[in-house]
């Protein structure tokens, strides 16, 4: 499909703007101008319209097709959540910090307080900064936050723990902060390896990074020892929240001895995805790191209003430009208003249900590495397949042409050919009962003709894309630039 | 009756899925994780319907303060944003898409965001860009972080008339790292490089400007760039997007990294968030970009299409040693961008930056007549300049707001010898009237 | 700069396409209209731009009173509107598309029709629907006519208790029809249908009435369904669709055409329209159903299809001939009502329908409280009923219109004998709290 | 496809209602309670997003595809239209019929009046009323005024005169009011020959219907005298104003002597055509027509606010429930206010050229019966492709599978295989070369391959579908009604 730039035609206009009402400006000198208008298309607003649509319709999406994704959460993101987050798009987030500004922002200041109260309720800290704005950013925020108790302790710390089925954010946020990384290998039940992690734990660690359930679905029976190993060596626990959705209600990671957590907006509490943002990654802390929390921050006064205050001088300084993804956090507050307790409850109940039924209908044909009761995913392996020259991602080509987003695959990187399927809790028996039957189909075709697969998928715009060749060109901007 | 949930099934489908699943009941499936380690609390309101939330949170939009007239900046700005670009990025195949990792079935996004780099390298005069940061003051950070990868060296020279905020963001992604920042204080208002010349040596990695800076002030980068060159250093250069339609590109003038905050393209105020941050720069550098990159190729038959690509260099293959920690970007607001750009167009994004200006300078004009009111710009600016009052801009401020108007940015809390002046910003949405009236009640609060 | 004109070609284009026709301008092409026949006048104001346009209609909108309380029917409803609706009939691929006349590239208007006449027929009780018609009142005047063609006869009783406008619609409708149409004065606020039983007789098409009645009363149609069958006439009713959630549906008790206005499925106030007007009845009658119906089909390979069906009854076909001659129906309000309906589903529907009658009873309780008002209904009601005031209900609702309170329909315009009452209306939005407001100022308006 | 029925299980919700704050009231008797909830699809929120978002997407539209439609104007649709109408959504009809009610809803009510004014201008016309819900309904109540009208001078009338190139809309309106139908014969000039006109205008004729230009794209050169031979019977001239798009600016029908107009908001003033509607039909008069008017009317005072008075005693009546389908009429007064004098002209301008372009680039390969200089559409026919079997409904299939909606065939009725276009001025040079090339492959095809065409169209979800079935089993409603 042509590019917007290739349907530019000189001369054409699109939206127009109004009319000016003062009289125009002196010109900039020459160093200070631009060499003619900058070189965009140049279309009609049909012109915009028709490919901005059309492109759209290139796409899988949740409102269109079933989202099996591991560790992703892509749940049914609720209509009215947009036109929550719509009522707040006229306000400037520098209001609140001119003088006395926050009484004229006591709405979106009150937004962002109840925000962090639920949340903080939900994950069993005692303070919440809804700064950053994705899953990483909140990592990174949270080991700053580490960072920062550690020196005003005095404590030398050089190194952040993490398991080997963790998402790579989880090591990379920690090098971002200066961390040297080590990596816990995973025992045979599926848990982080109790006797390893004990053997690097020392005074040097400065966090433990955990996700639990971790990222075969399984939750971790030792974690309150997990998180008392690390104690004893001053260590914080770090509480990684992409699997939150697991465990609403049921655990909350503040109780079982995490120190830190990010939850990810954008997956337990259904805001959209949005083609890879925007997310928002609130972090929730123990008194302990309180103090270190990024600024500015909202407060509730005793008269029940809101005030900005900013960072304290022993805070990590500021993560972002404002308050966070404030349309996003609207959404999530807005959903987490509709379930509330109850509804909740239900989300975890239901997804974990979800993905035991998956599990419990698949296992005969796919290799299951981890046969246990699963929490809100579960993981494959293709390895039965891959005998036959069918891997994890030929079977996620299949799935495609039968209309399903294919699962992860290839992560978590300790199950070979693994296939990490989360159904989530808003698809219905019949949607996962249509998706089960083609990944029983996949695995039929895998030994009737394994060599179908190289074809596959034939229903969208493009069959499989040549990678190596994209990387080798790197062919980033359109001819011109 | 109890709030929405979204669970589709019903019980006896739930009872048939147990059965499937050899479970008696639900709690059956949480007997991995024992009673010690149950929630403690969770302690939260009943839940309600979309209209009960809806009504709840007109409630509570309507305790903002309506109506104000923005004068501020401060890195967002109130903007127009044409109808088209609601209605396009609010197609559900958009918003409720995932990341592109399956590109068969992402073209949409790819190719939309493959067209992102191609405007916004256009914009700011460079040749390869990412898919999107997360906000301008983060990208800066990545981009100093880019920089000192590119460069080896380990020392960042930063110009303070970078918006304080993206300052803060930035010493604090660099405090735990081993990196010298030497913040050079402003000749506030004033077109002049000497001060930053001065501060270049063969350890540092770049430096840092804003244009316009934080106090409206354009400058010509050129000079600055081929110094910063002299010395192995880079130029790393944060853009307001808008001005970009008629001044002279940061690529052109020699940046070698150009960053900024796309909200002003499309995206709404929102309290501050989402927005997104753009960075481009070099071909030469493009493995040193952080964050996610859309290339374009050829399927098997040899049709053109769009993956993500150079992906060895991101936290999903290369953990700990990737570029950057970045995963979710803010590709729905880097969509608005580019729907914005292209309905602008070429001579829609000129006549809007020359609209700004226009009103900008008349604002100036009518502001500066204003007894006592000074204009601290003795250079060029765009949409933002600054004034200085007789009284603290705190006092003006604050006397403003009670009057609907958001007058402009106090430098007090950010240049404390700076208390009496104020930032304005005047984008094409002031009305000569809005202006008019500004002056005059600047004036009263003043005065009176 | 001028207006919008959504114009693409650039000057060049157009110099290349004349030269393709071969004229030398704009003007050779209008050569035909001889300059005797050119305009006299155009006299418009200028153009503006989409910004500039919103701006005025803001300001428009803003002269309209904001946030009056509504306990106003009338025919148009303000009930809530669940967000899906709004997002999936925004989808352009539906509101932007023509009329399904070639179906293979329809089938997403052609099947949501299809649904769309089955819930129409499974909410009244019905067999066959069609695609929708224009709105209640003209929908109630195209059952006339149809009943007229389907008995031959030219005789209509209608009852005085049906909404006034319709009443006057289908008057209009008749005029130049050599029809005589009976008018049965109500007996306002009572189930009672011997005044209607007394006017049949064998030359009567149809006995048209509304249930519930502009009063807001319930009835039992059976009776007289049957009584005009024996007579060989039809019964026509109108229905509210909202109360057929828990009222027995008129096909149910009879009715051979069911009519009614489809604004309150999922369509706003809109200051009256677009909305959309349903027709449902018996099969034997399909052939005189007006306007469009979508039928099921196969294709050649044997897939399910939907198309337009019975079309020579249609005037594009059959001109002069035909059942009707609309053309243009109310499809995407159609498609919201469907949407609407599925949204909510067969349980939503009884809710929002025991909802709304729950607190019509409050409020009818409540006010009838207020000294000096008298609940005029005898029989049972849905969500409106009929107060009967001490003084004049003009007097009433223009004291409470000041106070933000529509308070009600007057009936004094449309049944002189009736000046001091109005019909209340009642739906799911009223608070407990709005309706105890209400009658503490109607007590105030009356005894103040 | 499943039919949303189809989707249905016993027990699912879809959107939740509000928590009730009153008590229940007592049951209805069982004489008026129904048997049971009403049964509609069980479905949950996630079910009705997928089942519609994936239904539109069976639908060619003005977004997503060109409608090069005959006498129909699908141009496209601005989006600011649909912002501008959703500012009304909120306002209730009734308010301005309530005692003194007109003060609260002045902005409604200027709209309604403002829209009038621009339309009266326009059409040259001396009062409009909005209250007709769509273009057939305009004509009938523009021929019931003109019943009126002639019952008021006592005149005795029996006829309406059409053309035979008319819309079957205009002899279906006219018998909706009681008129019989006189139809002229086109003369081989393409107009309605003037000869035959003559011959059957009698004192009996009530009026004559026409658009000009005709559904042949011509203007007819003659109209003038057409309607001096009317006015001459005390006939009254009734302009159909489908084809109002040609004439912008250029002609005005009260100006050559249209005594009655109805205007297609959703063709000529770019509101969107909603699958079928909802349209709009405003219809203006000369003053010799304003008194019979429907009611309720808005007026302008003379303070310059505005008031609602009934219609007048001699009055028609009332021909729809309130003011007219009002968002439809705030997108069509938002059109005419963004384009103002100089875009309203631009309009006609480019819709003719556009349209003399493909007439000119497709002559050479398809039939042209009336080779002039057409205004904003030309008639084809297909004859010549016809005498190898292949017809107007094949090409129009063929260009199903190109991505454009087909042109309006088999209309006019007096073009053997007619295939009608009307490109509109929204569309670019670059989309119409795109449609004449596939015109052209398909007059190409016809000649080497005409068997071809009966496997078209291949690419959609349905292919030709068994219209005869559908006429025969009239399954209108799914199984169980």
């Amino acid at each position: 499909m042509e590019l917007i730039f290739e349907k530019s035609v000189t001369g054409r206009r699109g939206v127009r703007l109004p009319a000016g009402d003062v009289s125009p400006a002196p010109p900039l000198p020459a160093a200070l101008v631009r060499d003619g208008a900058p070189d965009l298309p140049q279309v009609s607003e049909l012109d915009v319209v028709r490919h901005f649509t059309t492109l759209s319709r290139r796409n899988f999406s949740v409102d269109t097709h079933f989202y099996p994704l591991g560790s992703c959460t892509m749940k049914y993101n609720a209509k009215a959540l947009e036109e929550a987050a719509k009522l707040f798009a006229p306000y400037h987030p520098m209001v609140p910090l001119l003088p006395h500004g926050a009484s004229f922002s006591q709405g979106s200041l009150g937004l962002v307080h109840g925000l962090g109260e639920a949340l903080a309720e939900i994950t069993g800290m005692d303070e919440v900064t809804c700064q950053p704005l994705a899953g990483a950013h909140g990592e990174m925020t949270g080991i700053m936050l580490i960072a920062a108790y550690h020196e005003a302790q005095g404590n030398r710390k050089k190194y952040v723990v993490v398991p080997d089925s963790s998402h790579g954010t989880n090591p990379a946020s920690a090098a971002m902060v200066g961390y040297e990384i080590i990596t816990v290998p995973t025992a045979p039940y599926g848990d982080m390896d109790l006797e390893k992690y004990r053997a690097v734990m020392t005074d040097e660690v400065a966090a433990v990074m955990m996700t639990c359930p971790n990222t075969l679905g399984l939750f971790n029976p030792h974690i309150r020892e997990i998180c008392d190993i690390a104690h004893d060596h001053d260590a914080l626990m770090y509480y990684d929240g992409a699997n939150l959705n697991a465990i609403l209600g049921k655990v909350r990671p503040g109780d079982v001895g995490f120190d830190v957590i990010h939850v990810n907006l954008h997956k337990t509490f259904g805001t959209p995805h949005g083609g890879g943002g925007p997310g928002s990654g609130p972090v929730g802390v123990k008194k302990l790191l309180a103090s270190y929390l990024p600024g500015p921050r909202v407060v509730k006064n005793s008269d029940g209003d809101y005030s900005v205050i900013p960072h304290s001088h022993e805070s990590i300084g500021r993560t972002a430009g404002f308050f966070g993804n404030f349309g996003v956090m609207a959404k999530a507050f807005a959903y987490i208003t509709m379930l509330g307790q109850e509804g909740l409850i239900q989300v975890s109940e239901q997804a974990v249900l979800n993905a035991n039924y998956i599990m419990a209908r698949l296992k005969d044909v796919y290799d299951l590495p981890y046969d246990q009761t699963c929490m809100h995913e579960c993981v494959f392996s293709a390895a039965r397949q891959a005998r036959n020259g069918v891997h994890a991602i030929d079977i996620a080509k299949f799935l495609i042409d039968r209309g399903f987003h294919p699962p992860t695959v290839y992560f978590p990187l300790i199950v070979k050919e693994a296939i990490m399927i989360e159904p989530t809790e808003t698809e219905s028996k019949e949607t996962l009962d249509a998706f089960i039957e083609a990944m029983r189909d996949a695995a039929d075709l895998a030994e009737k003709d394994p060599a179908a697969f190289a074809e596959l998928p034939r229903t969208m715009p493009i069959t499989r894309p040549d990678e190596t060749r994209a990387a080798r060109e790197q062919n980033v901007c359109y001819f011109g630039c | 009756m109890s709030g929405a949930d979204y669970c589709p099934n019903s019980p006896e489908e739930v009872r048939r899925m147990l059965d499937a699943v050899g479970a008696a009941d639900i709690d059956d499936l949480f007997r991995p994780v024992s009673p010690a380690l149950r929630a403690k609390s969770f302690n939260l309101p009943p839940g309600m319907s979309e209209f009960e939330m809806l009504h709840r949170f007109q409630t509570l939009a309507g305790r903002n303060a309506q109506g104000l007239v923005h004068f501020v900046g401060g890195g967002f700005h109130d903007h127009l944003i044409p109808a088209v670009v609601d209605h396009l990025a609010s197609r559900p195949e958009f918003y409720t898409a995932y990341t592109p990792y399956q590109p068969e079935c992402s073209q949409g996004t790819l190719q939309a965001l493959f067209e992102y780099q191609t405007a916004i390298c256009r914009l700011t005069g460079t040749e390869v860009a990412n898919a999107s940061l997360y906000d301008g003051g983060t990208a800066l950070a990545e981009a100093a972080l880019m920089a000192l990868r590119i460069t080896g060296r380990s020392r960042l020279v930063v110009d303070g008339a970078v918006n304080p905020f993206h300052r803060e963001i930035l010493a604090t992604y660099l405090a735990n790292l081993d990196v010298e920042l030497v913040e050079i204080a402003p000749k506030a208002g004033m077109e002049d490089d000497v001060r930053l010349r001065a501060a270049l040596d063969d350890a540092t990695a770049a430096v840092i400007v804003q244009n316009p800076d934080f106090f409206g002030t354009l400058s010509d980068l050129s000079g600055l760039a081929a110094e910063a060159h002299g010395v192995g250093a880079l130029l790393v250069a944060s853009a307001y997007p808008i001005s970009l339609g008629i001044v002279r590109s940061p690529g052109s003038m020699g940046a070698d990294i150009v960053v900024g905050d796309g909200q002003s393209l499309g995206n709404p105020l929102s309290f501050g968030g989402p927005s997104f941050g753009f960075i481009a720069g070099r071909r030469e550098h493009i493995r040193n970009l952080p964050g996610r990159i859309i290339g374009e190729t050829v399927d098997r038959n040899g049709t053109r299409g769009f993956v993500l690509t150079l992906q060895a260099r991101e936290q999903h293959i290369k953990r700990h040693k990737a570029t950057s920690n970045i995963c979710s970007n803010q590709s729905l607001c880097a969509l608005r961008g580019l729907i914005f750009l292209s309905a602008l167009g070429s001579e829609g994004m000129a006549e809007l930056a020359r609209l700004n200006r226009d009103k900008a300078e008349y604002a100036k004009a009518v502001l500066g007549a204003v007894p006592g009111v000074e204009v601290l710009n003795s250079g060029f600016t765009f949409n933002e300049f600054t004034v200085c009052l007789p009284k603290t801009a705190e006092e003006a401020v604050v006397a403003l707001l009670r009057k609907g108007v958001a007058a402009g940015v106090p430098l007090g809390p950010y240049y404390p010898d700076m208390e009496k002046c104020m930032v304005v910003t005047v984008t094409e949405k002031r009305t000569r009237a809005e202006i008019d009236t500004f002056a005059r009640q600047l004036e009263g609060a003043l005065w009176n």
